[in-house]
This record gives structure tokens, C-alpha cells and sequence, in this order.
């Protein structure tokens, strides 16, 4: 594993040129995100259309790995139900091998996470793990709120 | 002995030097323990070889200093049963653990009319704090008295308690007389009529551990150098919904979420707490020492200093002019013995003891206001820890002797 | 180099630990630096050969030890030319120290519409404690600042000087841009209008010394694992007549002459600063690292760190897309360099340098209403010290270039 | 030198059977030392008549040590002049070895130790000078003020 993998195209493509940015009129769902320990921040604003993620924005700042993940996670979610959108968080968070992450089954239906497998490069550099979270941690408190 | 903890001796290295001609019969732990090879070499090894700055480190270094001082908050929390490691707050020992309650907590929620209980054996770090945040708030402190055994009086405590009554601070042990009040009483009296409990543990973790989660009280302080860590280091645990009450004490970097040019916000807790480089070599020596005591296992350590201090007492007894200021029996008392000999001031009994290689404390041990209680300005006092033996005890006995030979009591 | 000191790099055991395949090229001395083998030894030979608690004790280890901790406060009276020892108080740290000063100095004697006055470029040690005790006392925060060459605005500092500000507190040296504010001129132009000054000497005294006596500033903050010692502890001196208008900030044991039921009276300076068992074992660390500092010189530190950081400037100038934040050459400016890649986020820049054994950091460096003003959220931060090398430069530079490759700068 | 030499007769005698203790009524002179390691205290009350020591009063409480040296002190003090007493100081010190100890002229005409002599054994436990200095700083602060 080398910096190569960790630094993949694609990732680089998101963090320079972010997805899904622009504000979500009156979102059903909000929440605001810090990584305390190296100040980076995400804001995720959802709102439901027929009980699927209609509009979403994800804004922030803070280094390639957080911002292209909520990126890409901004795409992988649009037009999930919720039921998706939480099976898709469990799956980022195996990816990722965070603590807690549930036990997935493979025959549920569920969203892929396509794109952001690249992330799994992120596993070998353990603090940046939290990086990479981050928007992920604040889609769940958007939705638990 | 029931408990044979003598092969531990071998630990610490301080005990491979002689005081003069003498072994070194170390009877100060209550001050500060001595410290395990295990300890200062796994400070010695992180310093020289994992040590960085914690937090903010993207490099590797400081990625395993941050793991290293997260670990310590985790061994803590583990050590005492805490529900999270978010309730250890590492601070640089228990006085300055009290200082945050008292300021941090007392100091925003204390009002004009509002009482602080504390108790009359308290040590100064769980009295002077009060003290300054009454004068700062207009709270009221009152002592609950002790019966004629030097326990804590509990119908006296019930008695004081009203619902003016905000903070219950109280001794775990208490490190004159050795007194270990029935916490949980002390809790569900308090709680009763809705006052915060705060909990001294300097004395009480070290030798009977605690769980803090069956204890129930709302805050412990205790300090690692007691328990076989190094100096410069301390944890303030408390409720979650405690902490959340509290403002922090100090400002400074690592505890804040955001600094604006006139205001600043804090980081969650427990970092909001922790102002500044935080003691980091120090938390590596704190997990050493705690893993070392549940090797050796709390039961046993608490175990041993029983025998001790029944051993201790008995043989005190047989010396004409000694007087023993705590309670006469094992039973909810600790391995802290204070005492004085005729009229030979505990000054001249310390450097008697000293040149037999006894090392006793000697004074008003930082609480002056049981003294003043006790009718002396200064008392001897033994204390006893896990590398502590018989032989100690007759050592402190033999230099007894002497010391009323020399002054013909 | 003019000032070699490659010798000294073999007292340092962190450096032969290899970081991946790559020697450890550590570039983060400004958050804390590595310890010699002079430090970690005389620190583990007091604590295997004469720990004990200080102060009380009669018995030879407690005189030992508080020996050594009173022979660490001379010391460092000495280092930094104090009229007397009294004048030092040891505590945690830089931080520490500085919510000593805020509260204890500022709390009792700021009163409404009273100014405190703080640069642009203060570390949150210096912000956060002044804004707690602002809000207490309703004194109001300025803030000085910088030219566009990053030095501190003298004019604008003699503009805002008025007989309302009541306290000057500056960095001796900022841990993001390195700038050196010509202290003694900033010290006049306060004491003009009668107001104490207070130095955040975290990163002065480290890399260029201190003489409080020509200083004549009022207070001075330092901590010792910046400058080779140990974690958990620090200084705070501060002139007599200062120290003697100051409330203690903590209370508890050894701090007190006195202990009546609710009310103290507090012990003679410095003691009266330094409230329950102190950093004993640390003491000993801190004055093995003075002795160290003083046998190598401070001028010569000084003039290394000038030589790398002279060095440095001059290789990221070759690296088209770095931005260097902080004075241009080496006038008024120490050995931190702060800088940023093109777009390549500081966080991905430290990692990128980890690969190669080069420890950066990154991030806001404490500093945040700095950062708010540079116009970025964070900034990578190169920092040298004693042990580096230009080979660390050099590492550097190639991570840098690296870096740039990768994200196609 | 032995815990004998320390602890001589004649200075238990002194700590036991102290001197000069009843209250000097309008002393000239006053002052109240405290050891703050050990909390050893010490007041010295002083009158003069025509130049030299009248009246003399030292109380306290502490160890053997410090309330020997003050008894001792009062006794040798008695009926010296404002000169003979600094002289007496400086010649304690001296035997005690603190630092800044005056040179002593030993022509210069001044009080003899006497008795305070036996407190020389003190020399060897360090941490016990401060005891037998205590009433001695003390006299010096009263004389001071
Ligand atoms: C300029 C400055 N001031 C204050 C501090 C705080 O020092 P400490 O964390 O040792 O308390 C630092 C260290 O980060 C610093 O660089
Ligand atoms: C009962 C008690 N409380 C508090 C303290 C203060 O602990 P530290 O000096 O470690 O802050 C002590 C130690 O002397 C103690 O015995």
C-alpha cells in the first residue's frame, strides 16, 4: 500500500471539484460536523421526497479524505429510503473497520458503495480514519435528529 | 501472613537502598508510594521512543503519543468502572481535581444561602477550595463533626443536612486518622435532599480501589502518585451530566472548539477540561501503575494493609506513652496510623525513627482543622502500602522504644 | 554549518528509532521537544534512589527529595537570571501558568472598562484565559496587530495604549510564524501607562533564554517539555511585588500557613502557588534539561535554529507552490516555520511527510484567531531544535515535492 | 555523632522546663516566626532598659530543637546590649553554618554561646537547623521592626 493508493484519482477529482454543494431549501434533516482534534468540518442538509433523499447538500473544509468522502457520499446517497441510506453508512463504517460497525448481510438489499471503496486506503493511515468518518458521522446525527 | 505480597519487594528499586546502616522501612505511602520498575520503565521506554506531542499530530509519532494518552483515560475509566472514558478527566493530581469541582462546578452553581457540607478530617485540598468558592459565591461551609472513635457521625450528617445543603465533600479516607466512612451512606443521605457528593479518593483508591458506578457519588479526585504512579498526574471522574454543568478552570489550547477574538466555545468533554500539553509521559506511568495493582488485585492490596494495621495497633499498644488518634479497630478504618509518644514532639520522633531507616510523616498532615479538633499541633503518623512488611512494623516499634529511652517518658 | 551541534543527536534515543524505512526526521519541537538520555536518567535514578513526598517530611528521602525539588526551582532562577528564587513558581505548564496570571493577577485587580491588550498572533494559552477573566470582571480585550510582514505593529500597539490598559500580555515568540516582537520595546511602551506585562515565554525561553532582570517584563510563562524536560511541568516567574498582588488560584496542602474552619491564610511566596504534591520527579527532569540547555548555550541554540530556519526559507522558495506564513528572513523570526502546498490540505501534507520520517504539524496550532486572520483554516509547521539537521530540511523539502507530484500542483 | 548527641540533656531540660515564658508586658520589640515546613512557631517579645535586654519573652510550640534554642536564646540574651545581641546572632549562625553567616572577629568583644553550644549536634540533620533557627530569625525580625 503506498501513498497512491491512499491518494487515488478520484478522490483527489472530489475534494477539488465537490459535489452536491449548493444549500438545500428548508432540509428535513440538518446537522453540522467538527473533527475536534484536526479542526475539519462538514455540514450535511437532507430533505425526503416520498420517503427517498431528494435534495442534499454537503458542505465543509478540511483535507481530501473528508471533504471527497462527503462528496461521494452525498452522491451515493441520493435517491436511497432511509433504510438504505443507514445500510449504506454501516457499510462505510466496515469499510473503514470502526469499531461497532454492524454485522452486515450480504443477500440484504442495500445501496453499494461504488465510488467510495476507493476510501479503503484510508484504513492504513489510522488517524485519518476519523477524516473520513466525519461526514458519515454527521449524516447520522442529521438523521437521528 | 494470610496475604504474602513480600515477593513485590523485588519491584522497587528504592528498596535496594539502605538508609544508613538500616533496611528502608518506608511508612510514608499516605504521602506519596514508591514506584515499581514497571512503571518507570515504561515512561522511560515511551519517552524514548514514542514520544510526541499529543492531539493535532498527523505523523505517526504523534498518532501513537495520542493512543498512548487515550489509553491511560481508558485504563482509568476501567480501573475505577466508569460507564465511559468521557467521564476521566486526567489533571495533574487530586488537589487540583478538587480545585476544578469547586471552582468549575461550585462556582456556577452556588448561590448566597447555599451550603457546602464537608467533614472535620478533611485534608486542605478538600477544604481550602470550598473555602475560596464560598467566599466567591456567599455559600455557608459546615464540618460534620466525628463520634469518639473517630468515625464520621452520620446522625450528625443527617441532622446538618437540609435543603439548603448543595455539595457533600467528604474524604474517601481519611489520611490522618485512616477513617474510611460508609461512602454510600453518605451518598444516599445526600442525594436525598439533592446535593452534589463529592468524593476525596486520594487516600480511598489507592488502597481500596472504588467503583464508581455503585458508589453513586457524583465526583472522585484521586492522584496517581499514591497508587504507585508517577507525580504529575490525577483524574477527576464525574457523571456525565455532572461534567456537563461544570465550566472548565483553565483556558488554553486543546479545550476549546472554537476561539473567536472575544469569545471562545469548548470542545466536548472530557478535552474541555484539559487546558494545554497534557501530563503524556505521566499517563503512560498512570496505566503501568494501574495494570500493575489489578495484577496484584485490589482485594489483596486492601487485604494487606488490614493485616498490617492490625498488626501496627497491637504492637502500638504495648508501648506506655503512645497514643493512637483513630479509630481502635480495623473495622472501616485503613492502613494510615497517627500518633504521638509522651511528650516527645513528632518532629523528634521522625528523625529518631529516620535513623533506623523508619520514614514516618510528622505534623499536621495538610489538616490543620482535625488537629485543632484532635487538641494536637502535630502527630507521627505510619502509612502502609503493598511492599510493606512486619518487619516494618517492628522497626517503627524498636525506634519507638528507643525514642522514650532517649527522652525518659 | 557555522554552529555544528550533529554530536548532541546521539543523547537523544528517539533518533535512533527509524520512522518506516526513513531516519525520524522530528520537525515539531515547537508543540513539545524529544528528552536526552541526561533527562530520562537523572529523572529515573531519583525515583529509584530518593523518591519521597516534599516538604513535612523529617526523614532523609523526603529531605532528599525536597532538596531536589527546591535545587529545581534555583535552577531555574538561574536560567532565567531571576533577582531570587522566590520568584518562581514551578507548576504544569505554560498554560498553567498563564490562568495563574489571568485569574490570580487579572481576577482581583481588572475592574470594568479596564483594557487588556493581546496581539493577533497569541497562542488560546494567552486568548482564552484572558477572555474567562474579561467576562468575570467585564475588562475588555484588544487585540494588536501585525505588520504585513507578520511582525508585531508597534505603532499600532503605542496607538492603543491608554491609562485603561491595565495588562499587556504577548507571545515572546508565535509558535505559528515564529515572529520575535521586540519584547523590551513592547515592555516600555506598557509600563508607559502602568500596565503589567505578561510574556508567554512557552517558545522564547526554549530557543533563545531569558533574562527576566533586563527583560523587565512582570511575568514570564514557560513549560519544560518545549525545552527537553519532561511533560507536566512548568514556570511561571513573575517579580515580587506582582507575585505579592496575586491570589493563589488553586488551594489546598503545603499552599496554606493556616487553616482555620472557613478561612485560610495562604504561605509565603511561591509556596502559596503551588497548592499540593508539586511535580517532584518532573523537578528533577527540568533542572537535567537547564544544565543540559546551559552546556550547549544558548546562543549557540539560538544560533543553529537561525542557520536551519535560514536554510529552510531559502529551500521552500525553490518549491513553486509553498506559501510561507511568517517574516521573510531571519530578522525577528525563530525556528517555526508555518506554510502551505498549492491546495494540498496541511493534514494530507503531514501525512504525505510521514511517509518519508518527516513529523510536521498541522493544522491551527492553537492559534485560531492567527489563522482566522492569515485566511486559512490551518497551515503545515515545520519547527527545528538543537538535535536537527539540514538533512531534515532537505527530507523535508522532498516530502514537499513529493507532495506536489502526487496531488499534481 | 550519635541521636545522644542531638537530643543532650540539657537540651530536653530546656525543652521541657522552658525559660523566660510570662508575657513582656509593652514590649519594645515583637515578633511571631513559623517554621511553614514544619509549623514550628515562635513569638519573641523584647523591652529595653538603658541600652540593653530587660525583659524577654519566648513562647511556642514545637519540637525539642526549636523550643530549646528559644529558651536557650532568652536566657543568653538577658542583659545584653542592642550590639552584643547581633553579635550573639551571628555567632549562632555560625555555629549552625547557615549561610551568610557574618565573619566573626573573634577579638571583638561579644556574648559567649554557653549552653547553646550543646545545639551544635544539630549540624548533622540539616533538615533540623531551620528548628533550632527559628527563634533566632525571629529575634532578628523583632529587632528588625
Ligand atoms: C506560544 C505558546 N504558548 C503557550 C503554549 C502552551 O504551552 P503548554 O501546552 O505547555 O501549556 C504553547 C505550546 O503549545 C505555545 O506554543
Ligand atoms: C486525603 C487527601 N486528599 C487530597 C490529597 C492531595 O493530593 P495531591 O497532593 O496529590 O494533590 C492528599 C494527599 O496528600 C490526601 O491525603
Amino acid at each position: 500500500m503506498s501513498l497512491e493508493e491512499l491518494y487515488r484519482e478520484v478522490i483527489l477529482d472530489h475534494y477539488r471539484n465537490p459535489r452536491n454543494r449548493a444549500p438545500v431549501p428548508n432540509p428535513d434533516a440538518k446537522a453540522e460536523g467538527v473533527n475536534p482534534l484536526c479542526g475539519d468540518e462538514v455540514t450535511v442538509e437532507l430533505s425526503f421526497d416520498d420517503g427517498r433523499v431528494g435534495a442534499v447538500a454537503v458542505r465543509g473544509q478540511g483535507c481530501s479524505i473528508s471533504q471527497s468522502s462527503g462528496s461521494m457520499m452525498s452522491e451515493a446517497i441520493k435517491g436511497r429510503t432511509l433504510a438504505e441510506v443507514r445500510d449504506l453508512i454501516a457499510r462505510f463504517k466496515a469499510l473503514m473497520d470502526i469499531e461497532g460497525s454492524l454485522e452486515l448481510d450480504p443477500d440484504r438489499p442495500g445501496a453499494v458503495l461504488g465510488d467510495l471503496e476507493a476510501l479503503q486506503g484510508v484504513k492504513r493511515y489510522p488517524v485519518r480514519i476519523k477524516c473520513a468518518a466525519l461526514p458519515w458521522t454527521t449524516l447520522e446525527q442529521a438523521l437521528d435528529s | 501472613m494470610n496475604v504474602d505480597l513480600s515477593h513485590l519487594r523485588k519491584d522497587f528499586p528504592i528498596f535496594e537502598r539502605r538508609i544508613g546502616d538500616h533496611p528502608n522501612h518506608f511508612l510514608d505511602s499516605a504521602a506519596s508510594s514508591q514506584k515499581p520498575i514497571q512503571v518507570l520503565e515504561a515512561m522511560d521506554r515511551f519517552a524514548r521512543t514514542n514520544y510526541a506531542n499529543v492531539h493535532r499530530g498527523a505523523y505517526r509519532l504523534s498518532v501513537e503519543a495520542t493512543e498512548a494518552y487515550e489509553a491511560a483515560r481508558r485504563r482509568a475509566a476501567s480501573f475505577i468502572d466508569a460507564s465511559s472514558p468521557d467521564e476521566v478527566v486526567l489533571c495533574r493530581g487530586a488537589t487540583t481535581a478538587l480545585n476544578m469541582v469547586a471552582h468549575g462546578w461550585g462556582g456556577e452553581h452556588l448561590r448566597p444561602g447555599d451550603r457546602i457540607l464537608l467533614t472535620l478530617m478533611e485534608h486542605h485540598a478538600n477544604v481550602v477550595p470550598w473555602q475560596m468558592v464560598a467566599r466567591r459565591t456567599g455559600a455557608r461551609l459546615d464540618h460534620v463533626p466525628l463520634t469518639d472513635e473517630y468515625h464520621l457521625d452520620l446522625e450528625a450528617l443527617e441532622r446538618m443536612l437540609d435543603d439548603d445543603v448543595k455539595v457533600v465533600a467528604v474524604t474517601g479516607m481519611s489520611n490522618v486518622l485512616g477513617t474510611i466512612p460508609p461512602i454510600d451512606r453518605v451518598v444516599e443521605a445526600a442525594h436525598s435532599v439533592g446535593a452534589v457528593t463529592v468524593v476525596d479518593g486520594a487516600q480511598l483508591v489507592p488502597h481500596l480501589g472504588v467503583n464508581v458506578r455503585t458508589l453513586g457519588a457524583d465526583f472522585v479526585a484521586f492522584s496517581a502518585h499514591k497508587m504507585l504512579g508517577p507525580t504529575g498526574i490525577g483524574v477527576l471522574w464525574g457523571k456525565m451530566e455532572r461534567l456537563e454543568e461544570m465550566e472548565p478552570f483553565e483556558g488554553g489550547g486543546e479545550m476549546i472548539s472554537d476561539v473567536q477574538l472575544h469569545h471562545a466555545t469548548w470542545a466536548a468533554i472530557p478535552h474541555r477540561f484539559e487546558a494545554g500539553t497534557p501530563p503524556i509521559i505521566e499517563a503512560v506511568g498512570l496505566t503501568a501503575a494501574l495494570d500493575y495493582l489489578d495484577e496484584v488485585g485490589m482485594d489483596n492490596v486492601a487485604a494487606h494493609d488490614r493485616e498490617l494495621t492490625a498488626y501496627a495497633l497491637s504492637r502500638l499498644a504495648e508501648i506506655p506513652d503512645v497514643t493512637v488518634y483513630g479509630p481502635p479497630t480495623v473495622e472501616g478504618r485503613g492502613g494510615v496510623i497517627s500518633f504521638t509518644l509522651g511528650d516527645v514532639h513528632p518532629h523528634d520522633l521522625a528523625t529518631i525513627l529516620d535513623e533506623r531507616g523508619v520514614s514516618v510523616r510528622a505534623g499536621h498532615h495538610c489538616a490543620k482543622p482535625l488537629m485543632r479538633n484532635l487538641g494536637v499541633p502535630a502527630t507521627a503518623r505510619a502509612s502502609f502500602y503493598l511492599y510493606n512488611t512486619l518487619e516494618d512494623v517492628d522497626a517503627l516499634v524498636d525506634g519507638l522504644e528507643r525514642a522514650a529511652a532517649l527522652f525518659g517518658t
